[in-house]
């Protein structure tokens, strides 16, 4: 049985050809250098996205910024082998030098290297935290907006979150859990577990919120009526048409995110929940200089800058990113 | 204005366009909207410009305004002189900002092509049409509210005092059309732009605007620039026309030569697209269009179905949505969307439902696909009942049946590719490999003419018209027996629209596909269906063939809607200025209300009539 | 709207109590103890009779049970004694600090001036400088304006404000002079050389805490600026011979303000919440440093109470914020 | 001449909760309440004690103190008068003690009381307290700032499970200090004037006082050494460079003076491995796998440079030290033997020992590395400590891992909780504590093996350490009822021996003194560290 759908190579007889064979406005629409017709072409909509993003001249620079972070973090300790946590207490308090191009800090060790060291931990604290907040905080929040039975239960529970004194709740967490972490995973990637899976439980409230209310707009959007008609499951119908729809929020959220997971690892590891003190973080260290901010102000500038300048730019990539995902911005 | 009334056709021009060039900067590099084109325009002269969608009417009248810039447009070549009363032509491409600023609202005024849009959501009709009293005139509050009431009555707005302190949304859409042009008439602009101010209404309320347009141009000497791509609206309105093709004027002349004797191709394939009210007389089988095109011209064939059987029968089918209200959000009353509707749809025939906006006709077209749940009534398909599946059922049942919806760009995903939406509902059901997918999307973008290239693209990369194409492809994916097209064409111009409702007769013919055709057109209706049920306030009030209904209307509201329709004939000029169409009875009703029962007159076999209840004339 | 406000208060209040009970038992089962903050010099002995007399033997039902009493019924009523001077609950135990032994809500009276005079001020600053440079960053967008504003709202928002607050202390209280470190909660304004007083000790923590609230506040105020810019009506503003000024600040704004103010009225809770570390830095006292001491003493009164309030603020904010978006929009109505 | 000098203003960086010291046991609460109520005697910055409400000092010889030991008569002096100027009498005194001694009232300062059989009011000018047994120590209830007399007049209604709801009374007592509270506001700020009762006419120099609290130690220094709002600063803790840096802005002076609280490492005696089921983990079961070893422990002590320490964490407000009971004269052992840092000692004892240096630089034993888990509160200078010890005992082959613990739930008793200083779920803990008053007795008792906190006990023991030696509990019972002051000396010396050099449970490491700020305009300041630092806060003057 031949297909209905596909026309016979030529047009069955009496079939009318349109117009003038294509409308005006069909060529006007197609760009001059499209190979035509060319079905074959699967350009992956990510390289779309990607020559979107190269558009964008700030979202370049930060990820070039970032880029050289990451490297500085990942890439330095590798080239500087002192070890950061090494106490030198007859160097203690010294400024540059060439033993220790940063200088040391009040117990010798070299802040060149902590630098380092902490900004790996700040960046996957913050990444993560932010990763996990973001992704619960997306999921209730288009549970949510997208069931009316579960609007009501989940808008409780985001109050109730907002609500919960962080502290008691933060101890209870570690009291539980700082054990069986640790003698799972070892006390290191316990306690960044912990960490990461305290600060994201505790801050996916905005993003659900901010979510749930787009979603009940998009809800009402006659797309996703045509897609229920063509019976799309519900599951993929929050995949494939509400998550797309509901991103730029979610951007916001992130960016805002990550700031905010690497401070208060800082602040966590000042009430004693955080990582052990010898384990330096760039919040640590900025929140460990400041009583000595005026002998030394370059301790604060440091870790201050490199905190403010991950932000920032995560902040620039996320505009970019967001840009370019949108297809009506990408069409422009 | 005195030199106004008094100047004869061919009197100096209050507008001239010179050599008009307009580009915008895109990704792409500096694009052209408007290319090259002169026109000049009289006072007390309504020049209609007409091309297909995105030849540059909209940028063309925005540059007039200099509101092109604010979209990112900038003027690249020629003069628009402009007579601001002074009798001297002062160039608008040219004048500062503040000049700008005095001629727009005050010299100029405009309609602009979305008037559901236009309105500010948050002020009231009152203050938004005050404000260009404020500005240009100098008037007080008070003074200004006394003239926006003036300006109300004038536009034949009911209740024109209540309207001041309503907000846009709550107007109907006729009402907040009809508020735009109050706006732009406030400071009784010399010249009105109205861009297709039409486009998204139904007949009814067409022909009311329309009449007043006309009357104001008479009365106040205006001068109209009209934009649209409705031949008929053309015909009926047009002193001179004006036709445009990418970002060209390719043809200009008084209307009655431009529709008699066209000079260009364009212009004509244009006109040969444009359905006519009566073109069917006599007839009983839809024909396709017979368009303009090249050498290889064959004869549309009539679609007949030999030995129709009913695919969908749709019986006593009753659709309300809940009012709430009160402390726990009971139902206060409710909303009789679709009452008491029966009808029979025969296998590979086309049933088309006209009516009035708001009376139903999409509600009617979702129940049958349970996207709203009906109230009772019964729907078969093709002997299944449809109100009965569960909802797995029911997704399996949704292959046979499949909608396009009214709105094509609403109803498609703006995240996702066009490939991926086609594709999607095979693989909903699981149809196919990968690559047999790939195969019968390839199919189908060769079935709906939009070329392979297209299918990484977005929705919003596309015209209307293939979107409309995209929404079609979409339902055809599952080959579906039943399509409910719900104001498929509307939205389109002509050209595009006669190519979109060819292919769906086409397809009709060579898969056998059923049609319930939903559409405000009344030419359209009569073009492509072999049944036609007219419904007014939730209930059918005249159903029968469509050669029953069009040549031999019973109902009195059938034959209002006929007589709204425009014709495409300017020398058949038939827009009266005193229609005055009733409001629509509210479809409101409290919770215990029991509805009486439809009762028809059947006037000829299967041609049938409502007799009770009376609901209109 | 009225029936609407008044079933969602209605469907509030089992909610609220369910949130009460688990703010109950986080702080029952979490660790720490009202006695940390004992010496260790004073023997355990001595402790376990000091636990018993702040109630602690009971069972945690029972404990619960009674705050609920005290807060719902003693509470209000006490106030409804002191003012018609009835005794309907007279004798009856209040709810009372393990810390100070002082009745909750009599400190909670104490530290809300102070709280909305410098928390809610900076809240106020903090809008009154986003919404200004939200409306011309998205007006001018990618300009110099808009690139200074992302960057200052950026730093502003990385730089935790334990160290602005310090900066600020270190530069123009230890250096220049020019306003005191330590905020004195019990001035009273009377004249003008104490208001002035107390213009000079808040322009640091306010500062601080504007800077930070105005950097996200801005964000949200481009975004939804830059939404409706983009919006037809604007063009039929311009259309009318409108100003520039007139399209942007009336009508876009009108409209891009509906979003930002249901933001801004969600922010409102954290007013009462107070700011922790500023308060702290800055030596405010005012309802954050209550609440972190109390919960560092392990007061669970305190913190149960100061919880629960804020958790009432929050349902009644985001009904608020539900409900001004109904007025603002004249679209939305609840019926 | 009284009330001339205006207002002098007090920075404590932990706010004030309450003036009765009886119902918190606060160290911040009990100090400002000072400022109001008193006892019948302190101590002055020697540590001798010295009458403030008594004519004398009860001895022997005067007859104050009964032959046998078992009561002392207290004469209070006469025309005495509360700050509403009702008179001071016997009664106010015996009130007190039934005060704190209602078994359902929740005194925190009851260890004060212990043993009392009954208190009398003789006349109203003479109180007797008698005790069940012979005291060595007779000074305890109404003695020193944690045991000031209440007013009955006031007090009367507040009585047992009523102590907690007399908030008027709690927040503003009337006393006979030098001032009394005008207002109060709960851990923020306290603003008093003079007592226009007090007995010394020409005092206080003060006409008001204000006592702020909150905020942190380092911005509390620097109000009264750089900016110069504030007249004294309580509990100046700051790190020395910073000191030094303050008292270059030349506003003020930090006063210093040692007492008896000691900083030190605890090595705990029982394992504390999660692998052992809850229960038998940490208790006497289990001995520590490797600080049962001497040799181990004596090395862990010869690892550290206290000198170091003390420069780097506390500067002029510390100084290293051997000993647990550091002063009083009387009763200091002085030891000098763990001063001086010895890495290469303490790898030789391990060497000797048979521990070795494995291939992670880690010393083992049959299996058993020398692995510890270092625990101690947050604390900016405890967690600079914990890096630096670290890095000390990595030197002599002993891997550290470090944890801090939020100081509520440290040193909070919830038995629930697993870090707890009681529990000691770890290895090494370092805290620093100290003894009230002038006699070490009662704190040395701490160590005795029932002392040791169990899960029978609900972990509520202070020997935190699970030192158990028999020798230990006997001194500890001798010098109970020891009352000649030289073999008294003798007995403490020799226990604070037995629990530090001799065996290195403990590791003292600082004496950390008091150490507050005052202004260069505030005169009158003596540093006391036996009674609270504002005792003679009725001397202080504005220095003009
Ligand atoms: N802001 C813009 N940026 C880039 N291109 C634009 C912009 N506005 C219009 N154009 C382009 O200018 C051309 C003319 O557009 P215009 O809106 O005038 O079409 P139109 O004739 O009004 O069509 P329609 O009937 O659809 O309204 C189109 O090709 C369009 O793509
Ligand atoms: N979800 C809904 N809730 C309440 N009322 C509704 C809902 N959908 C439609 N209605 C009401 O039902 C009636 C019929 O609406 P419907 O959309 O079917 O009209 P229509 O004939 O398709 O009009 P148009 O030509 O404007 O598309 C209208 O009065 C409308 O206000
Ligand atoms: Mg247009
Ligand atoms: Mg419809």
């Amino acid at each position: 049985m031949t297909d209905p759908l596909v026309p016979d190579s030529t047009p069955p007889q009496g079939q009318p050809a349109p117009l003038t064979g294509q409308t005006p406005a069909d060529r006007a629409a197609m760009p001059l250098a499209d190979p035509a017709g060319a079905a074959t072409d699967q350009r992956s909509q990510w390289r779309d996205v990607w020559a979107q993003f190269r558009r964008h001249r700030g979202a370049m620079v930060a990820l070039m910024v970032f880029l050289l972070i990451l490297l500085f973090v990942l890439a330095g300790p590798w080239l500087w082998s002192l070890d950061a946590t090494f106490v030198d207490i007859r160097a203690r308090n010294k400024g540059p030098s060439w033993a220790h191009p940063l200088g040391t800090d009040q117990l010798g060790r070299d802040t060149l290297a902590r630098l380092m060291i902490g900004g790996r931990t700040s960046i996957a604290v913050g990444m993560t935290a932010m990763i996990i907040a973001v992704m619960l905080g997306s999921l209730i929040g288009i549970l949510a907006g997208f069931y009316r039975r579960l609007d009501a239960p989940l808008s409780r529970l985001i109050e109730l979150f907002l609500a919960l004194p962080l502290l008691p709740l933060l101890l209870l967490m570690v009291t539980l859990f700082r054990e069986p972490l640790a003698k799972n995973f070892g006390a290191g990637p316990g306690t960044f577990l912990l960490i990461v899976v305290a600060i994201g439980a505790t801050s996916w409230m905005q993003a659900a919120r901010i979510v749930r209310g787009d979603v009940l707009g998009l809800k009402e959007r006659e797309f996703i009526l045509a897609a229920r008609s063509i019976g799309t499951p519900s599951g993929r119908m929050m995949r494939r048409h509400v998550l797309p729809n509901v991103l730029s929020p979610i951007m916001v959220a992130a960016t805002l995110g990550i700031a905010s997971a690497i401070i208060t690892e800082s602040a966590l590891s000042f009430l004693g929940l955080g990582f052990p003190p010898d384990f330096p973080t760039w919040g640590r260290l900025l929140f460990d200089a400041i009583p000595q901010m005026q002998n030394y102000p370059m301790r604060v500038v440091l870790p201050g800058a490199l905190i403010s300048l991950t932000v920032l730019t995560v902040n620039y990539i996320g505009d970019g990113l967001r840009d370019a995902l949108d297809p009506r911005i990408r069409g422009r | 204005m005195l030199d106004d009334a008094a100047a004869p056709v061919g009197a100096a021009p209050l507008v001239s366009i010179d050599g008009l060039r307009v580009s915008f900067q895109t990704r792409e590099g500096r694009v052209a909207g408007v290319n090259e084109i002169s026109f000049d325009i009289r006072p007390g002269e309504c020049v209609c410009v007409v091309g297909e969608s995105g030849s540059g009417k909209s940028v063309t009248s925005l540059s007039l305004m200099r509101l092109v810039e604010y979209g990112g447009g900038q003027i690249e070549r020629g003069a628009m002189l402009f007579d601001r009363g002074d009798g001297r032509p002062v160039d608008l491409a040219r004048q500062s900002d503040a000049t700008m600023r005095d001629v727009r609202g005050n010299r100029i005024g405009m309609i602009f092509q979305e008037p559901m849009t236009s309105l500010n959501p948050v002020f009231t009709i009152g203050d938004q049409l005050a404000e260009s009293l404020i500005v240009h005139r100098g008037m007080t509050r008070a003074q200004a509210r006394a003239r926006a009431l003036a300006l109300l009555r004038e536009v034949r707005i009911p209740e024109p005092e209540r309207r001041l302190d309503q907000y846009p949304h709550e107007l109907s859409g006729g009402m907040r059309q009809r508020v735009v042009i109050a706006m732009a008439m406030a400071c009784e602009p010399r010249l009105l732009i109205c861009d297709e101010p039409t486009t998204a209404l139904d007949v009814t309320i067409q022909a009311e605007i329309l009449a007043l347009i006309n009357r104001l141009k008479r009365e106040k000497r205006m001068a109209v620039l009209f934009i649209t791509h409705d031949m008929a609206v053309v015909a009926q309105m047009a002193d001179r026309v004006v036709v445009m093709l990418r970002g060209d004027k390719v043809e200009e002349g008084p209307v009655e030569q431009i529709f008699e004797s066209p000079r260009e191709d364009y212009t004509k394939a244009l006109l040969a697209a444009v359905p006519r009210l009566g073109e069917m007389e006599g007839t009983d089988a839809p024909v396709p269009l017979r368009l303009m095109r090249g050498a290889s011209a064959a004869e549309p064939r009539p679609i007949v179905v030999e030995d129709p059987q009913p695919l969908l029968e749709v019986r006593d089918l009753c659709t309300r949505f809940a009012v709430k209200g009160g402390l726990l959000r009971r139902t206060v009353a409710q909303v009789h969307a679709v009452e008491d509707v029966s009808f029979t749809l025969n296998g590979g025939e086309t049933l088309s439902l006209v009516g009035e906006s708001g009376c139903g006709k999409s509600t009617c077209g979702r129940s049958i696909l349970r996207l709203v749940e009906p109230t009772s009534g019964s729907v078969r398909l093709g002997g299944t009942d449809v109100l009965a599946l569960s909802s797995g059922q029911l997704r399996r049942a949704r292959q046979d049946m499949q909608m396009i919806f009214q709105d094509p760009f609403a109803s498609l995903d703006p995240q996702m590719r066009l490939f991926d939406q086609i594709e999607e509902p095979m693989l909903n059901y699981g149809i196919g490999s990968r690559t047999e997918r790939a195969d019968r999307i390839a199919a189908l973008f060769d079935r709906v003419e939009l070329p392979r290239s297209f299918m990484r693209r977005y929705p919003h990369e596309m015209s209307g018209g293939q979107r409309q194409r995209i929404a079609i492809a979409r339902a055809l994916a599952l080959r579906p027996r039943l399509i409910i097209a719900d104001e498929a064409v509307s939205a389109l111009d002509v050209s595009v629209q006669a190519q979109v409702l060819n292919l769906l007769m086409e397809l009709q013919q060579d898969m056998g596909i059923s049609m319930l055709f939903i559409s405000h057109d009344m030419a359209v209706v009569e073009r492509v269906s072999h049944h036609v049920a007219v419904m007014y306030l939730g209930r059918i009030v005249e159903i029968g063939t469509r050669r029953q209904v069009f040549e031999n209307p019973q109902h009195s509201y059938t034959r209002q809607l006929m007589a709204a329709v425009p014709v495409a004939d300017p020398r058949q000029k038939k827009i009266s200025e005193d229609l005055n169409f009733k409001p629509i009875p509210s479809p409101i009703h409290p919770l215990g209300y029991q509805p009486p029962r439809s009762t028809y007159r059947e006037v000829a076999p299967g041609h049938r009539v409502m007799v009770e209840p009376v609901t209109h004339g | 709207m009225l029936t609407y406000t008044l079933r969602r208060i209605a469907l509030a209040i089992p909610s609220l109590i369910f949130i009460s009970l688990v703010i109950f038992l986080l702080l029952e089962l979490s660790p720490g103890d009202p006695l940390g903050n004992v010496p260790l010099t004073v023997p355990p002995e001595v402790k376990a009779k000091m636990r018993e007399a702040l109630g602690l033997g009971q069972a945690w039902y029972i404990r619960y049970v009674l705050w609920l009493k005290q807060f719902f019924w003693i509470e209000p009523m006490h106030w409804v004694d002191q003012w018609l001077g009835t005794s309907i609950v007279e004798g009856q135990q209040r709810i009372i600090s393990f810390q100070s032994r002082v009745p909750v809500f009599d400190v909670i009276a104490q530290r809300i001036p102070q709280t909305l005079i410098v928390v809610g001020f900076s809240y106020l600053v903090g809008v009154l400088i986003a919404i200004p440079i939200g409306i011309y960053s998205a007006y001018r967008q990618y300009s110099w304006f808009d690139q200074l504003g992302t960057f200052l709202s950026m730093v502003g928002f990385s730089m935790p404000t334990f160290f602005t607050g310090v900066v600020l202390i270190i530069i123009f209280a230890v250096n220049l002079q020019w306003f005191p470190s330590v905020y004195d909660t019990t001035l009273h304004v009377t004249d003008w050389p104490s208001f002035w007083k107390q213009v000079r000790q808040m322009v640091m923590p306010v500062t601080v805490l504007s800077l930070y609230n105005a950097a996200q506040i801005s964000r949200f105020m481009r975004a939804s600026m830059l939404d409706n810019l983009r919006q037809d009506y604007v063009r039929t503003a311009r259309a009318k011979g409108l100003a520039e000024r007139t399209v942007v600040l009336k009508h876009v704004l009108r409209n891009s303000l509906i979003p930002v103010v249901t933001v801004i009225a969600l922010g409102l809770p954290s007013v009462f919440g107070g700011a922790i570390i500023t308060e702290q830095v800055f030596r405010v006292n005012g309802l954050g440093q209550l609440l972190i001491s109390a919960i560092q003493a392990n007061d669970i009164p305190m913190v149960l109470t100061l919880t629960f309030i804020f958790a009432i603020l929050i349902v009644a904010f985001t009904l608020i914020a539900d409900l001004l978006y109904g007025v603002l929009d004249p679209r939305i109505r609840y019926d | 001449e009284r009330g001339t000098d205006g207002q002098v203003k007090i920075l404590y960086s932990q706010a004030v909760s309450t003036m009765n010291g009886y119902m918190s046991g606060g160290t911040k609460d009990i100090e400002v309440g000072s400022l109001v109520l008193e006892p019948l005697a302190g101590f002055d910055e020697k540590g001798n004690i010295i009458p403030r409400l008594v004519s004398e000092i009860p001895s022997i010889e005067n007859g104050g103190i009964s032959a046998d030991r078992t009561s002392i008569t207290w004469k209070i002096k006469p025309d005495m008068k509360w700050s509403d100027g009702t008179p001071f009498t016997s009664e106010d005194v015996k009130f007190t003690a039934d005060y704190c001694m209602h078994p359902e009232g929740g005194c925190a300062q009851l260890a004060r009381y212990e043993g009392i059989k009954s208190v009398e009011a003789v006349d109203p000018l003479t109180v007797k307290v008698t005790f069940d047994k012979a005291q060595a120590n007779p000074f305890t209830a109404f003695v020193g700032s944690t045991s000031p007399i209440l007013q009955k007049a006031q007090f009367q209604n507040c009585l047992g499970t009523a102590a907690s709801t007399c908030t008027e009374q709690n927040t503003k007592p009337i006393g006979t200090g030098p001032f009394r509270v005008t207002d109060f506001k709960v851990n923020d700020v306290v603003m008093l004037e003079a007592n226009p009762n007090y007995r010394d006419p020409a005092k206080p120099a003060f006409a008001t006082a204000m006592v702020k609290g909150g905020g942190d130690s380092e911005s509390a220094t620097r109000a009264v050494m750089e900016t110069g709002e504030f007249d004294y600063a309580w509990n100046t803790q700051v790190n020395p460079e910073l000191q030094e840096q303050m008292k270059a802005g030349g506003k003020g002076v930090f006063e210093v003076a040692f007492g008896t609280l000691v900083e030190r490492i605890e090595l705990n005696q029982t394992d504390p491995s999660s692998d052992l089921p809850e229960g038998e983990r940490g208790t006497a079961k289990h001995p520590h796998p490797f600080f049962s070893d001497p040799k181990v422990r004596q090395a862990m002590s010869m690892a550290l440079d206290r000198q170091a320490l003390s420069d780097i964490g506390y500067g002029e407000a510390g100084r290293p030290t051997c000993d647990l009971v550091p002063a009083p004269e009387a009763y200091a052992a002085k030891n000098t033997s763990c001063l001086t840092q010895d890495i290469e000692g303490a790898k030789k004892l391990l060497d000797e020992a048979g521990w070795t240096v494995g291939a992670d630089g880690i010393r083992e034993k049959d299996g058993r590395k020398l692995k510890v888990l270092f625990q101690s509160s947050v604390n900016p200078v405890r967690q600079e400590f914990q890096s630096i010890i670290k890095q000390w005992w990595s030197e002599i082959g002993v891997d550290t891992e470090l944890k801090q613990v939020d100081g509520s739930v440290f040193f909070g008793a919830d038995a629930g909780s697993p870090d707890t200083v009681q529990k000691f779920y770890a290895d090494v803990q370092m805290y620093a504590n100290n003894f009230d008053g002038t006699d070490p007795q009662p704190y040395l008792a701490q160590w005795t093996c029932d002392k040791a906190p169990t899960p029978a006990n609900q972990w509520q023991g202070e020997n935190y350490v699970r030192y158990c030696d028999k020798a230990y509990d006997e001194g500890v019972m001798q010098m109970l009822s020891e009352v000649d002051g030289a073999k008294r000396g003798e007995l403490a010396k020799k226990l604070n021996n037995m629990i530090t050099v001799d065996s290195n449970v403990n590791l003292p490491l600082i004496d950390r003194g008091r150490f507050s700020a005052r202004s260069n305009t505030l005169g009158g300041v003596v540093m006391n560290v036996w009674d609270t630092e504002l005792w003679n806060a009725s001397d202080w003057f504005r220095v003009k």
